[in-house]
């Protein structure tokens, strides 16, 4: 076990797939070199959203649905650390579904791992935006009637830079995927399968693992439309790995003084520096 | 001598620039000058107008009538033509009016020959400036800071023509120059922002408070300040405490609406204990409501934004002066506490023109209150270590080798590590709510005006203070006893001024621009005062001096038991 | 007599369930059933526990002290024997405990004969029925409607097996079997919106508020009503508006962090005149607080949510039977008055069960005060006329030939269209305001309980009333002079029996489970009513009645000036 | 001057592009035989939106941001009203972006018309989410760096079973692509081009009109890959019409009860017919 980052006790159901994106982290960033005062783990409400109490590196633990605006803001403000999500299905594509599609915009450097349980875990098993359709849930008692995100596909077409998939039960391949996402500069999605033992009896870790199968080497992942057609595969077999990955201008280097100057928190403030702007008024 | 104009026309048409040439003009010349804005929510057509007040004296507030009219349209005349003073002057276009009391001269065809059809509003001005006899080489430095090139040149044509076409009317001395500047009450909030040191502004767009924002914008890149237009006020709240928690000091604002979309990120401010500083423009609601108008309608809804029981400090601004050192204050405050401190301002203030001495920046003093180790204890560092105060060492997260910051929206142990036991939450509560007795060590009594211990005592709050202030000093004048509390400072609410002066008052008088009596609300929870009698304005459009004047004198003699 | 029985575990080992099958069979036998939940924000592991009171007699609120206990795991030993009576009984599974003063069997053991290891449970609650001599027999119609073909099976042997494994140990007398239901607070609500003909909830789930709306989708078909998941609190509010519109009964809710999302839609509802009803099941704050725990945090806030002056109506509800006929009541008050009527309820009362007389659906009247062409005159229709009242007809989209129906967020004519006009202003203030003085003949004044005019009065509100109400009897039989102001409606405001009583009592004691003493507040500003004294509860677990009782004779004794 | 649905006074300025919009679907309501009652369009806040007010049908003008979800509950309620949304592209894409994305999932029987002027009209002129990248605004004084948001392909993205685009500029078109959008079952976005001639200097009638172009006959939009690729023109040439449509199971279609019985506003209610459920409490 993992212990530079602290080992907590945890509030999750036993075999929950939150653990395994847990290890996967925490050994993540180890081997990337990383000690705790160096990251901040943002993220908003849920089960998933709880990861920054279980380990220990800078956490801004959030509103539910709004992990990404104190993100992207802790970027801006200081681009020496290396800022992580780590939120829900539910968090990230449901209650924050609009501050997803403008983050991926603007392009700050966050690593942003979705734990996609494919329900609402911590509520208790309603239907979460990537909820199949048909599913019976804990208030869908008819089923689920609408489609569900395509969180890869969105990411794509919002212009993400850097998008991926992974699967809890994988630790190698989840443990490069984040690795992958969090050397990335700019905005980098890693959508991680998460079975839910307690409230998703359909995705579950033989669903998942009988399914996803790793991006062959030589597949391309800086061919936009390639990606498009990986987005789309769904059903007997579903890709992870890097998907789409290309180098694209960040938040920071889009201004100057961030860009060229030191990180933003460092700033020396002086009252008398804004004195000349009283000629604005004279 | 106290001169009062009024400029008007369709929205489009300009009178933004021009009554701006002349608002300058006379502020240059060392007039004190107030002015007004009165539009609607559309970009072209319909009916704007500004007030324009100048004097050799401080101007608190706007009046309602007028030593002179410059029409731009026909609705200028048709509306405001009967508040113009006996002796007063209408200058307009030829086309508009043929009334023969009224100066009209063919502008568009003046302006043709200055070749720019768009000058005609600035040979109105020309005509206004000779009028009062104000030197036109103090207007040409206006329009040099104004235009450039083809268009100065065209402009100076046009300004000179209007100057050319009529005499002096009115006898006036020019005031000795001085060194105050003219601004706005937004302009204000940003410069006072600005000189506070705000890294971070995150935003969204919305009337009348977006001038804020776009001031500081307009800085940005020579200030190095982050300006972000976000996708909705809720990232805009929730973006602002990222950057706090960071170590930055950052603020968000909207006017009611947008500033309904933050009231959970304020709930968030409020148990992370995050420094925030927000403004709320106000304008009439409920909701959509009049976008451009005036309105203290949102007090309550302001003081108890947020889910959940925390601190929070809520100081409403008086004027730009007020607006001004109360933003750096506000900021001060949400770092010493670790609280959000919420700027009540509203439409009205955020768009008058003031002349006042030039801020001091000396006076500007940053207090950040962060930390450095010695926030640790034995090289441990509790976010939200219980202290006697209730306010926990701040340190800024990524600054010390091996120690980490963490913030918690649930409730949380003194690691900010989620907890469910009932000894730490109420501990926690009790760790909050103190800084609640601290604030009110902070805060401000209201300011008082008039004869001690009057008869006749007005509250009133915020932006109502210009108006107030002149209607006190007229009934002093008229030797009545009368004085007035003008509350800043709002919640936690300051009891101490008004339960001394209430006690003495026979007759109590609030004065809001609202319906509901906000402040006499929060006076009877509070201090357990009640007012004897309302003024209550909520057409939309700011009450004036005269209107309160005389409403006091209807008061004071109606009300036989006084 | 009055038993109170603790049922504790950690978060999936099915304490709900066996705890629900002892409830119902105590029901069944005709016994007063008032259960309570005190559970942890996770799904498995940690600790929680449900409390049992049974009787021959209604019961108002939980107790402090335990007949028996039954532990499922070792926390509930550990934590809760402390609280068991001298003559009560503890079971627990053999592991957890070798004390020889408990009751312990190798219940794993049992379940796995009954070819069942998650039974369990089911054969502690045998033991249970047992120990209090509860017939079997009825335990299986509970069983009967839980489970199906083998877990049933596997469930009446183990319940079987407890019940062989002891003899009686309390002396009980069964009641008559009786008509009672037995039902939680969020279901009371969601009955009584289902009653009330609502046909559409649009929501968003979160703790404690979601079984509302869980209730209701769980009957949609049968009931044909849309239930929808939305994506987020906004849109939940914004749509039942457009529900509301259309001229369905439209309803959403949530708790704090979800209802403050929903402000600025109040205030459209506010501005538009469209009735909708909003419950706010609170949870203890600010912010996530804490999710699944109680508390009365939220009542300024929700009085003033929204910008703006408009207005609405706040209910507090009191217990399930008021939660029902409330719900009902809301939805006729927001159709007559065309306003947002907002249902206050918090955790407690959410998850406590209690057994009450089968509701009257006879009493349920729906008055919808929808308008057909009558509305129109001389053919034309205005959503917004003047009227004496402020209440203008309302007709539903689509339903008159050449008729339409204009609702506007902006300040409107008569007609729905946006206006700038002051005068249009005013009257269009007015007559939203008016609704304010028609809603003060509505009100339902507080509930008076105990001796008239006692020295000592207890002010409450909301799920307050059932520990008020027992600890005032209790109080009254020790010979007090002690009665209570339970209110129910609370916005606006009724002052009238606070005045009267206020004015007699010797010591006012106000009694929140809050920090804050938001009641008190309202007392302050509304009647010019202050208490004296405070028991105020805010770690998150609601205060009992015994908690109450003690604290008022301490404040009786030590207060000597009363 | 189509006076079918009345003659209102504007508030907009002279010039721009949403006179266009209004003239086109007063003539094409008209052209279905729309009676006005029959008819609701809602909207948000904007220029776009003050449209409730300048033709006489039902009307809900709501907040800024929030037109989609009463519009798709005033359909659920009333399935004999044409639901129809008029709301600029601040409204739809930005505030409302999180309705935007799931509505599209509910598919409603509604016609969304977004006035997209590329630009916040109402509030003078800031970037709006389709302003171009390094364009300058009254706010954005060194000019946007943001990717704008593509909507065509956004609602693609989403499973939008109806996806056009038209210009205000090209009456003939812009009437046909809103009869379409309203006959269409089910939700239907038609992205509208609308020079604001006060705050859009760049995107102005004359910039459109030499770009846009009508997709051929023979253009096939049923096929998703070929919707997926025009989606993306974007330069020179911008190709206006239908992009995509399909036939998809509607809300409606998905509830029984809804589908097969009379509009829901018409539903008969009595208390009594609850009182059964009360045995799930004895
Ligand atoms: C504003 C608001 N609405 C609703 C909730 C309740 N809530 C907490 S977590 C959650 C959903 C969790 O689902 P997801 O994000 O998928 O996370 P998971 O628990 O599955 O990891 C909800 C609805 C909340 N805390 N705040
Ligand atoms: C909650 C909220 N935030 C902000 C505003 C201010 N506001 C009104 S319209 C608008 C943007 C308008 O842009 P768009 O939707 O593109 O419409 P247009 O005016 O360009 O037609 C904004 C920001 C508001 N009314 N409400
Ligand atoms: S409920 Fe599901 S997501 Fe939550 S901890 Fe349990 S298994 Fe994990
Ligand atoms: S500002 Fe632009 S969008 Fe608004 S009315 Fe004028 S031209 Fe049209
Ligand atoms: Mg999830
Ligand atoms: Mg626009």
């Amino acid at each position: 076990m993992n212990t530079a980052f602290e080992t907590y006790e945890t509030a999750w159901c036993p075999g929950c797939g939150n653990f395994g994106i847990l290890n996967a982290l925490k050994d993540a960033l180890t081997e990337l070199g990383l000690k705790s005062h160096q990251v901040v783990i943002a993220s908003g409400i849920g089960q998933a959203a709880k990861i920054p109490h279980y380990i220990n590196v800078n956490g801004f633990n959030g509103l539910h649905g709004r992990a990404l605006p104190p993100a992207i803001a802790i970027n801006i403000a200081n681009k020496d650390l290396k800022v992580i999500i780590d939120s829900g299905d539910g968090d990230t594509y449901g209650e924050g579904g609009n501050h997803f599609i403008h983050a991926i915009r603007r392009n700050a450097n966050i690593a942003h791992f979705v734990h996609d349980n494919q329900i609402y875990g911590l509520t208790k098993g309603q239907a979460s935006p990537t909820t199949a359709k048909g599913q019976k849930t804990s208030l869908q008692f008819d089923g689920v009637i609408l489609d569900p995100v395509k969180p890869i596909k969105l990411a794509l077409t919002m212009g993400a830079g850097f998008v991926a998939r992974s699967f809890s039960g994988n630790y190698e391949h989840l443990k490069k995927m984040m690795k992958e996402a969090i050397s990335y500069n700019g905005y980098a999605l890693l959508d991680i399968f998460q079975p839910c033992v307690t409230f998703n009896k359909v995705n579950t870790f033989k669903w998942y693992n009988e399914r996803v199968y790793e991006l062959p080497d030589d597949y391309d992942y800086t061919d936009i439309d390639n990606a498009f057609k990986v987005a789309d595969e769904w059903g007997d077999r579903i890709p992870i790995g890097i998907i789409y990955k290309v180098e694209k201008p960040t938040y920071i280097d889009n201004i100057k003084f961030l860009k060229d100057g030191p990180p933003l928190v460092d700033a020396k403030l002086d009252p008398m520096m804004a004195e000349k702007y009283l000629d604005d008024f004279r | 001598m106290d001169y009062n104009i009024l400029i008007g026309g369709a929205a489009g048409q300009g009178i933004d620039t021009i009554s701006h040439i002349f608002e300058k003009t006379l502020k240059r010349c060392g007039f004190y000058v107030f002015s007004m804005k009165d539009y609607m929510s559309r970009v072209r057509g319909g009916h704007n107008f500004i007030q324009v007040r100048f004097s050799h004296n401080p101007i608190y507030s706007h009046d309602e009538y007028f030593d002179a009219i410059v029409a731009l349209d026909f609705e200028t005349i048709n509306l405001h033509a009967k508040v113009l003073k006996t002796a007063g002057k209408l200058i307009c276009d030829k086309s508009l009016s043929d009334d023969d009391r009224y100066i009209s001269f063919d502008f568009k065809e003046i302006a043709k020959k200055c070749s720019n059809p768009r000058v005609a509003g600035t040979t109105a001005i020309g005509v206004l400036l000779k009028l009062f006899g104000i030197p036109l080489d103090v207007s040409y430095t206006v329009l040099n800071d104004e235009f450039k090139g083809d268009v100065l040149e065209a402009n100076i044509k046009a300004i000179n023509a209007g100057y050319n076409l009529v005499e002096p009317a009115f006898a006036i001395t020019l005031p000795k120059k001085n060194e105050n500047i003219y601004i706005s009450g937004n302009e204000a909030i940003a410069l006072g922002a600005i000189a506070a040191g705000v890294k971070f502004y995150s935003g969204y767009p919305m009337t009348p408070s977006t001038s804020v924002m776009t001031y500081i914008a307009k800085k940005s890149r020579d200030a190095e300040i982050v300006v972000e237009q976000v996708e909705d006020e809720i990232s805009a709240i929730n973006m602002a405490l990222g950057a706090s928690y960071a170590g930055l000091r950052a603020m968000t604002g909207s006017s009611g609406g947008g500033f309904a979309l933050m009231v959970e990120g304020i709930s968030l401010a409020g148990i992370t204990e995050l420094p925030i500083v927000i403004t709320e423009v106000q304008r009439p609601g409920p909701a959509t409501g009049f976008p451009t108008r005036t309105e203290q309608g949102d007090l309550r809804f302001i003081i108890h934004a947020g889910h959940g029981e925390f601190p929070k400090m809520v100081i409403s601004l008086r004027n730009p002066e007020d607006a001004f050192y109360q933003t750096v204050r506000a900021f001060n405050i949400a770092d010493k506490y670790q609280i959000p401190v919420i700027l009540v301002s509203d439409q009205y203030l955020a768009d008058v023109g003031t002349t006042v001495k030039p801020f001091d920046f000396n006076k500007v003093k940053i207090e950040r209150h962060i930390s450095g180790s010695e926030a640790l204890e034995d090289g441990v560092y509790k976010r939200y270590r219980f202290t006697e105060s209730g306010v926990s060492p701040r340190i800024i997260p990524g600054k010390i080798e091996g120690v980490t910051v963490l913030i918690d929206s649930d409730e949380h142990d003194e690691f900010g590590h989620i907890t469910e036991s009932q000894e730490i939450r109420i501990k926690m509560v009790n760790k909050r709510m103190k800084k609640l007795k601290l604030l009110e060590e902070e805060i401000q009594e209201p300011l008082f005006i008039g004869t001690e211990n009057p008869d006749i005592l007005i509250t009133c709050w915020g932006s109502m203070y210009g108006p107030v202030k002149e209607a006190v000093d007229m009934l002093l004048k008229d030797g009545m006893s009368v004085g007035a509390l003008s509350f800043g400072d709002i919640w936690p609410f300051p009891t101490k001024l008004i339960k001394k002066y209430g006690r003495f008052a026979k007759v109590i008088i609030d004065v809001e621009q609202n319906a509901t009596a906000q402040l006499d609300s929060l006076m009877r929870e509070n201090a357990l005062v009640k007012a004897d009698e309302y003024i209550l304005k909520y057409d939309s459009r700011m009450m004036s001096s005269k209107y309160i004047y005389d409403r006091v004198r209807e008061i004071s003699k109606t009300s036989s038991m006084y």
